[in-house]
């Protein structure tokens, strides 16, 4: 592993979209980056491009017309990338289930490494979140050097 | 010059929320402004005809979830008024603390991400460190940080203890206390006016035909709070709209900021005269026939259409959001200003996208 | 700047406002709606709860006698918890943790046959 | 219940919108209920906290005039009840072309209710 891809697990730059969420766990994915969680003590930080990002934080069920963006977004983002689902809307659908413009989960679009239930999920919820992707992170990481070494 | 489209969103860093803006501009100017939303519509409306009507207290929370208990709490009230349910004195006092409690963490978290579109993250920090204090009580009393289901049909679902009185009084005070070194810096500093003053103007006239709600309405000089009409406890407490005249972002965080001073007025003052007695009462049947429930909720006045049948599904249920009623009025400001202004100017109106899309 | 500089005075001072989460765990209030969980011998299988459950989480088959939860589903409303006639259902304070895949909790219950002769 | 509407006709609303606004009353939105013969729209105005309401019925491929020629800002919730109803509003000031939420090739008016399972359910009821 370069210097590089152990700089991307010691600091992994989140990029955060909100699809149909109810703002529940925006709010505390915001609250998780304040001061009184501070998620950058572990060198995360919240990022605005996509192009930054190597870990991205989704909230909320996919409807049909933001499943495109959030596609693009997700082609947007360099390899290795891991997605996390945050809150119960975001894993099944949650309390939106019957809703006509629900597709449903998150993986119904893009596919996603990290379930995070909870409605809202609590900052910890997330930080463990985040964490339990740095560990899928850096499977995929050494993969990748693997397939590059042959 | 050249005019160009540029679109504002729907995945923009100062937005937590995707909101579209097809902006116009010629040079640095914005000329006009045309709204796609859509990218947070669910269709809760037809899910509560879907579902039970006791069920949909929990969908109509997560309408948004940062006024989440108003929603559910007006809800409520509608269907008590079609069903002619009376709810215990406590009850009434008891929503009018958990509303307030939900007031103040609203405020604090859009003072804060106002002093996060203008560029000042130390302020951001600051405020969102206070609102925590405010969440840890609404963990503390509701259950949950974000979520507080504390509104059932029939009353309240979670009572206070004298201990947790004592403990939310203390903190209240801690919270205005904190806030006492805080807001001069929303009323005062050359920053926050220089970034907000006469940005995005919107006078009384304008606001009315337009027809703005809540802090924006207040903003521009009308003295507009639904809370005057009395709703569940207000009528016994006292109360008088804040009013702020200039029309501007300025004048719009001045309201919001004077307003969590007295929404933690009003939330002591709740706790202080709360009844003994039940705080539920059992609520047996169907509703059957329609009415019309408004509430002051921190963005503005909300309104709910519920009609029921006398079966256990609604025949409709509509919410009107307060930011539902201010992109009209979003359309009028932004005209005019800068390209940089636009972020302020936006969230100078409060917006919750999945409040208004539902 | 000039009206901010007491705050950031009062900062570089005061203890730090941090919850250092996973090196310190905060105590959780109690009554904090964390996660339910489920005891298949004091339930009846009534399907009480799978019929108020506002996201549709649980499912209970009455003939097989299993009682599902999909806890991604879960929105921790408590209603089953209030609803439940044999307090079968709990809340617990702690939160459900992440995890790699969705899974889906079933409890099966007493077999019919054995619970006929006690009837 | 906290709720009167005064009954006009579809011809009756511009007249009766225009009035209100001379008065000075702040529009505060429009309700459209699908009463499955017909549609029910409800445009609630408001002044100094007191709520008046204007209640119109016309069939389902009737055409209804546009307020947002006095209210520029009901033109946001005529899209949406066009859209989500399928209800005919002709000259809305900003038509975003009933695509406001959805788009293209989705359920075209999700909100309309389903008669035949409706009109069963109401047999069984009063039966």
């Amino acid at each position: 592993m370069g210097i590089i891809q152990k700089s991307q697990l010691k600091s992994p730059w989140v990029l955060h979209y909100d699809c149909s969420s109810c703002n529940g766990c925006d709010i505390e994915i915001l609250a998780s980056l304040t001061p009184v969680y501070d998620i950058e003590r572990f060198g995360i930080i919240n990022t605005g491009n996509p192009k930054h990002a190597d870990v991205l934080l989704v909230t909320g069920g996919v409807n049909r017309r933001n499943a495109r963006v959030l596609k693009n977004l997700y082609n947007q983002m360099p390899e290795p990338k891991v997605v996390v689902a945050v809150g119960s809307c975001a894993c099944t659908g949650g309390v939106f289930y019957n809703c006509y413009n629900i597709l449903g989960g998150v993986d119904k679009v893009i596919p996603v490494d990290v379930y995070v239930p909870g409605c809202a999920a609590r900052p910890e919820a997330i930080i463990d979140g985040v964490v339990l992707g740095l560990q899928k992170l850096k499977e995929k990481t050494q993969m990748k050097s693997e397939e590059v070494a042959k | 010059m050249a005019k160009i489209v540029t679109p504002f969103g729907p995945q923009h860093p100062v937005l937590p929320e995707p909101l579209q803006l097809n902006i116009t501009y010629e040079d640095e100017k914005v000329v006009s402004v045309a709204p796609a939303i859509g990218y947070i519509h669910r269709g809760l409306e037809k899910a509560g005809e879907l579902n039970d009507f006791p069920q949909n207290v929990f969908l109509v929370e997560r309408v948004c979830g940062i006024c989440s208990f108003m929603h559910g709490m007006t809800y409520c009230e509608a269907i008590e008024d079609i069903m002619g349910v009376e709810i215990p004195p406590r009850a009434k006092y008891l929503r009018v603390f958990y509303s307030e409690l939900s007031r103040i963490h609203s405020h604090l978290l859009w003072l804060g991400l106002l002093a996060d579109a203008f560029g000042f993250e130390s302020l951001f920090m600051k405020y969102w460190a206070i609102r925590e204090r405010i969440v840890d009580l609404m963990e503390m009393t509701g259950g949950h940080r974000i979520i507080l289901s504390a509104s059932c049909i029939g009353g309240v679902r979670r009572d206070l203890t004298d201990e947790q009185i004592s403990i939310i009084e203390k903190t209240l005070l801690e919270v205005k206390n904190e806030l006492d070194h805080v807001t001069p810096v929303i009323l005062k500093d050359y920053t926050v006016k220089k970034r907000t003053v006469g940005i995005g103007v919107l006078s009384k006239e304008e606001a009315l035909t337009l027809g703005a709600v809540g802090p924006v309405l207040r903003a521009s000089g009308v003295a507009q709070d639904l809370r005057q009409t009395g709703y569940e406890a207000y009528g016994e407490l006292g109360f008088e709209p804040i009013v702020e005249t200039d029309g501007d972002s300025y004048a719009r965080a001045v309201v919001r900021a004077r307003e969590v001073y007295q929404a933690i007025e009003l939330a002591l003052e709740a706790l202080h005269h709360l009844p003994e007695g039940e705080a539920q009462v059992k609520v047996k049947g169907n509703p059957n026939g329609e009415t019309i429930q408004r509430v002051e909720q921190p963005r503005g006045e909300v309104l709910w259409y519920v009609k029921g049948n006398g079966t256990k599904n609604l025949v409709r249920m509509r919410v009107r959001t307060p930011t539902y009623a201010h992109i009209p009025a979003l359309l009028k400001m932004l005209p005019g200003c800068e390209m940089a202004d636009v972020p302020v100017v936006t969230l100078s109106i409060d917006p919750c996208i999945s409040c208004t899309e539902r | 700047m000039a009206v901010m500089l007491p705050n950031i005075m009062k900062n570089l001072f005061s203890r730090p406002e941090t919850r250092l989460y996973p090196a310190e765990e905060r105590i959780l209030y109690p009554h904090t709606r964390g996660h339910i969980e489920f005891d298949a011998d004091k339930c009846n299988f009534c399907t009480l709860c799978s019929k108020k459950c506002p996201a549709d989480a649980i499912k209970v088959d009455r003939a097989n006698k299993t009682w599902t939860l999909d806890g991604y589903r879960c929105i921790v409303c408590a209603v089953c918890v209030e609803d439940c006639p044999k307090e079968a259902i709990q809340m617990i304070e702690q939160w459900r943790t992440p995890a790699f895949s969705k899974t889906v909790e079933v409890y099966e219950g007493p077999k019919p046959e054995e619970k006929q002769p006690e009837a | 219940m906290s709720f009167e509407a005064k009954q006009i006709t579809p011809e009756q609303l511009i007249n009766e919108t225009q009035q209100m606004f001379n008065e000075g009353y702040r529009f505060v939105t429009a309700t459209c209920v699908d009463e499955i013969e017909q549609f029910r729209i409800i445009y609630s105005f408001d002044r100094e906290t007191e709520l008046v309401n204007l209640e119109v019925a016309i069939g389902k491929e009737e055409q209804l005039p546009s307020v947002s020629g006095v209210y520029l800002c009901a033109f946001l919730v005529e899209n949406e009840i066009k859209e989500l109803f399928g209800v005919n509003i002709s000259d809305i000031a900003v038509d975003l072309g009933g695509r406001l939420y959805m788009i293209e090739g989705a359920d075209p008016h999700p909100m309309t209710r389903k008669e035949k399972k409706k009109a069963a359910k109401g047999v069984k009821k009063n039966g």
